[in-house]
């Protein structure tokens, strides 16, 4: 069966991808199987200089879910093109860039600099990321940021730029809208839900920077939800995530309105799980009498 | 490194909420080293447990774990029973380095609580190379010591009690001293207890065995740092680990 | 064990009560145990005049949660207070109406008619169904909104007013003190969050009326987190919920910074859990060392 | 109603994807009539699963379920076995009137799917208060056809699947006149067979059996309403239902 699909920037053989920083640099996971499979991979972050991160325990289990705040740890953009890039580069899929800072320039100096490596099929910006203290989130929640960020990296990039959204927002598509009329190539949607935890015996949050990123099966219903939302006001590809953990759940984000979806969290629970999905979409498309994912994509109806 | 689902044999429950469980995994079983652990998946739980590997069998094709039940996971993994199978990463990390060990001078293994495990699978595989042990293991109370019989059959043995309920009283750095002389440590058990011995024994070589909350399990999410003294700044437990020397890490 | 606590209004046996919505009015429950054991009841919204509520199916069952948009189905406020109050007088419980309406006069008129009825402790402003299509949610999402209908509610009420706020919300701090400015006499937390489900076979959501609240397990971390970042900045006595569903779980929103609790989805899952959790929770408190409720609510470090 | 612990005694697969679960309950086999359900909690699920009680047996203790496998619930339902316990909630909702039936004209019941199992608890006891029963029974295909036998014991029995792979084909609403005189029907089934049937049969008394997705099952969430004739204008499926007259409710 065609599982191809075409967005900006990527020519996709399937819409599975794993979704940013639930998969490295891939190096990991090509012991498991062969990376060449996906259809594209997404890195984890990468912002100007490198960074260490938060202090542990960054991650507690939650229902259906869990939290992280990883902070951000990344070697540098420089450090990524240099060893990350080329591995990927052996394998025959896609590389999309997640793109981190604190401030406008940091993001414009990471984008610059990507833009340098050979075979990068487009970048992310990481407007959304609500574990750094500085930064970051502020981009994520306030549509005006959002837009001129987004404006402003456009300007340097030559890869598509897709623009990853908070779901921690009163008015998603507002967020959507100032986006796609900054000239945003996509969106990606869904980034974590900021949670936290208490440990009942220290009395404090189990998570070291208190509050965490809620992911996993859990917000599913939300992801759909404000992709559904985004989807029926604003005109861009939509590269869906947020608890995807079968190939039943890619139908439902595709008809939701995802073009292309990423799993991140089941990679941690099933090392396996994207290969088992690519395997397992076309019995599921055909189950439900699709003839291939383009064909779900004009069937659908929004 | 491997994701397999391997049957399970036994199910013992050997202390107070201490289960022992007995694997099938020829894999496994043939290339696990100590201080190696498996993760592994419970139904409907997101993030698998790292558990340590306690011994192997090499003519049954066995792995042995053995847990203390402490939240949902490890209650769920104590409902295994024989036949049923359990979906597992492993052998994950790296192990206690061994082999430049001279043949001809003790070392000395400290084990506290659910750190025990994995100095029991170095216990036997010290012992199979003809290197003798000095082992001290901590336990809560009385009622939570275990293999103890195994330790003493193939070397020295102190056990302490945090309580004194059984045999000595304190902590396992009150015994170090009396252990006498040896030519490197191993040691695997809670936080403060290797904080304590790194810092009463800066002189002699050491490796520690830790501890932290894991995401993947497998070096890919950055859950499981730990800083260190070189350039890069971190390692993964996960994946570097859980085995450190104690000099090359900051506690 | 002492596990009485105190708010505006409210002196409350112990912290527990069934949520607004999931216990109706408690007849059906009181086939399973003795209401009176019970710190408090929250009825079912009520609003000016009887409603009908949505099309079915109107519940959904997500990992760990559920979505529900039954609309506000209700009886109108007087046949409430007709029949619905004097069955619940004759518990020794206290009793909190919840209040919903779809412009600033109905609450005023739903909360006027309530204060005529005996024995009501305290009102609960439902400002955050996100479940019917006119009003209800612009209340729970603009805090300007918020206030003035807070404002105009308190001036007519003589029982204490509590503010139920929408998780979905890009800052729930701004929201909970705009509500504090207003005059409020304390806050409950959380309602749902707005998701879809989508049925492969018809290719549309699950529920008649496409989004529903998201409730349950998987919301908890969500609500521990915005429940723990109001307290900090809101002098305020907070109502907490949101995935209730053991005595461990109301200590965990004790020491985030609820003074008491209310269990929504888990009545569904189990019939009985009101009561289970007020019998364990003495056993739960003394484990963890405190020594009563108000021991945990002195000794928690916000 | 009550909450109780009831123990699994037996499982079969008695059709495809189909399965009967016996349980031990004392108090639920005593009160429970034709048409209620139990409902139950599967471990890991947020809502209880809603299934109709399709026999009793008064010596034996024991309430007879059966299932078609359709989702996650079902799926882990079937997983029961014997000495494993279920958590339900039942005798839930009203069941069929039968009281003020004429003892001297027959009825006809229609069930279609795992509309059957009520259809059959009622048969059962309309059988034992000796009022002659006719029975259509609509199944998809030959290979989920079950209880044939049951209802041919007890009365005339007419046995329909959608392709015609077994006996008649087509709806059962065809075969309703072939069926002949009857006092009253009741039915159970997938909602466009109960609308079917509504609209043809708007003379005769008639009483139908409705699913609907619930939350609560108890009555108190409004989850399961169904649009009515009368001044409420609604009723709740799970506590006045599941069994409603024909003309009561709006479809
Ligand atoms: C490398 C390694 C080896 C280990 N070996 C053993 C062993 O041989 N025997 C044994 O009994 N225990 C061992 N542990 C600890 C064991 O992983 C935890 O006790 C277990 O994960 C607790 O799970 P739970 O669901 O019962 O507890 P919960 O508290 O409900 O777990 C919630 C989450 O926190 C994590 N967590 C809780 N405690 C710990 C901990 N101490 N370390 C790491 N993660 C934790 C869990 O994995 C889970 O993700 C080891 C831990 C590590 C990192
Ligand atoms: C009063 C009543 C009696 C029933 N009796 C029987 C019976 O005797 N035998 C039988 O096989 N089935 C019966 N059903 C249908 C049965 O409840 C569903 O097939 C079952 O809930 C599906 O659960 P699942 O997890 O397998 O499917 P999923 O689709 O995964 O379920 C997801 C959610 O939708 C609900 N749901 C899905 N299908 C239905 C449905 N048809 N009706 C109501 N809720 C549904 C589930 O309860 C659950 O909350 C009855 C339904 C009702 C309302
Ligand atoms: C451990 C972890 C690390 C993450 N790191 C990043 C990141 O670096 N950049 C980013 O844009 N998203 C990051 N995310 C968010 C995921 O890419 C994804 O948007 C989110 O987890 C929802 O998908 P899921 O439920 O399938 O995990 C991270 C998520 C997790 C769990
Ligand atoms: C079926 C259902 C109906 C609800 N109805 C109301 C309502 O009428 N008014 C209201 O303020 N909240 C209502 N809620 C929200 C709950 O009171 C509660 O805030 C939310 O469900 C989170 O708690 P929980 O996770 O314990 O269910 C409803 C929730 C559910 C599941
Ligand atoms: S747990 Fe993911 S890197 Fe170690
Ligand atoms: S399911 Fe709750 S009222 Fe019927």
């Amino acid at each position: 069966m065609d599982l191809s699909v075409s967005l900006p920037g990527l020519e996709l053989k399937n819409p599975i991808m794993p979704a940013s920083g639930c998969f490295g640099f891939g190096r990991e996971y090509s012991q498991f199987y062969d990376l060449g499979i996906l259809g594209a991979v997404i890195m984890k972050a990468a912002t100007g200089e490198k960074r260490l991160g938060n202090p542990t325990p960054r991650v507690a289990e939650t229902a259906s879910g869990m939290l992280n705040a990883i902070g951000l740890q990344n070697p540098g953009v420089e450090k990524i093109i240099e060893t990350e890039i080329p591995f990927l580069n052996q394998y025959d899929t896609s590389i999309i860039a997640n793109v981190a800072g604190s401030k406008v320039e940091e993001y414009e100096f990471v984008a610059e600099t990507l833009n340098q490596a050979s075979s990068l099929s487009a970048i992310e910006l990481n407007i959304s990321c609500p574990n750094v203290k500085e930064g970051g989130i502020q981009f994520g929640i306030d549509p005006d940021l959002a837009y001129e960020l987004t404006k402003r990296v456009k300007k340097i990039s030559k890869v598509p730029v897709y623009v990853k959204l908070s779901p921690n927002v009163t008015d998603i598509v507002g967020m959507a809208q100032a986006i796609e009329t900054a000239g945003a190539d996509g969106l990606t949607m869904i980034n974590t839900l900021t949670g936290m935890r208490i440990d009942l015996s220290s009395r404090k949050p189990i998570i070291a920077n208190k509050t965490g990123g809620l992911s996993g099966k859990a917000i599913k219903p939300i992801a759909i939800r404000m992709i559904n939302e985004v989807k029926r006001h604003v005109d861009l590809p939509i590269i869906g995530m947020g608890g995807i953990a079968s190939a039943e759940d890619v139908l439902e984000f595709l008809l939701a309105g995802a073009d292309a979806v990423a799993i991140g969290t089941e990679n941690f629970t099933n090392p396996m799980i994207c290969k088992e999905v690519i395997e397992k979409l076309p019995e599921v498309l055909q189950h439900y009498r699709f003839s291939s994912v383009k064909n779900v994509l004009e069937e659908r109806v929004i | 490194m491997n994701k397999e689902l391997v049957g399970v044999i036994n199910k013992n429950y050997i202390a107070r909420e201490t289960v022992e469980l007995v694997l099938y995994s020829e894999e496994i079983a043939k290339t696990a080293i100590p201080g190696q652990f498996l993760h592994i998946q419970l139904p409907n739980h997101t993030l698998r447990r790292p558990i340590s590997i306690a011994s192997v069998d090499l003519e049954e094709h066995t792995v042995t774990i053995l847990f203390k039940i402490t939240g949902s996971g490890t209650q769920l993994l104590a409902s295994y029973e024989h036949g049923m199978q359990l979906d597992v990463i492993g052998p994950a990390g790296s192990g206690f380095p061994i082999d430049d060990l001279k043949q001809d001078e003790p070392v000395l293994l400290i084990g506290g609580g659910i750190g025990v495990p994995p100095i029991h699978f170095l216990l036997e595989q010290l012992n199979a190379r003809g290197v003798e042990t000095k082992t001290i293991l901590g336990f809560q109370t009385e009622a939570y010591v275990f293999y103890e019989e195994a330790f003493r059959k193939k070397g020295q043995t102190t056990i302490v009690t945090d309580d004194g309920s059984y045999q000595n009283k304190g902590f396992v750095t009150d015994y170090i001293e009396a252990a006498g002389s040896f030519q490197r440590y191993y040691a695997c058990g809670p936080m403060p207890m290797l904080k304590a011995l790194k810092s009463t024994m800066t002189e002699k070589e050491g490796y520690l065995s830790f501890e932290e909350r894991m995401g993947c399990g497998v070096g890919t999410c950055l859950a499981c740092v730990i800083p260190t003294n070189d350039e890069a700044g971190y390692k993964k437990i996960c994946q570097d680990g859980p085995v450190f020397a104690a000099n090359e890490v900051i506690l």
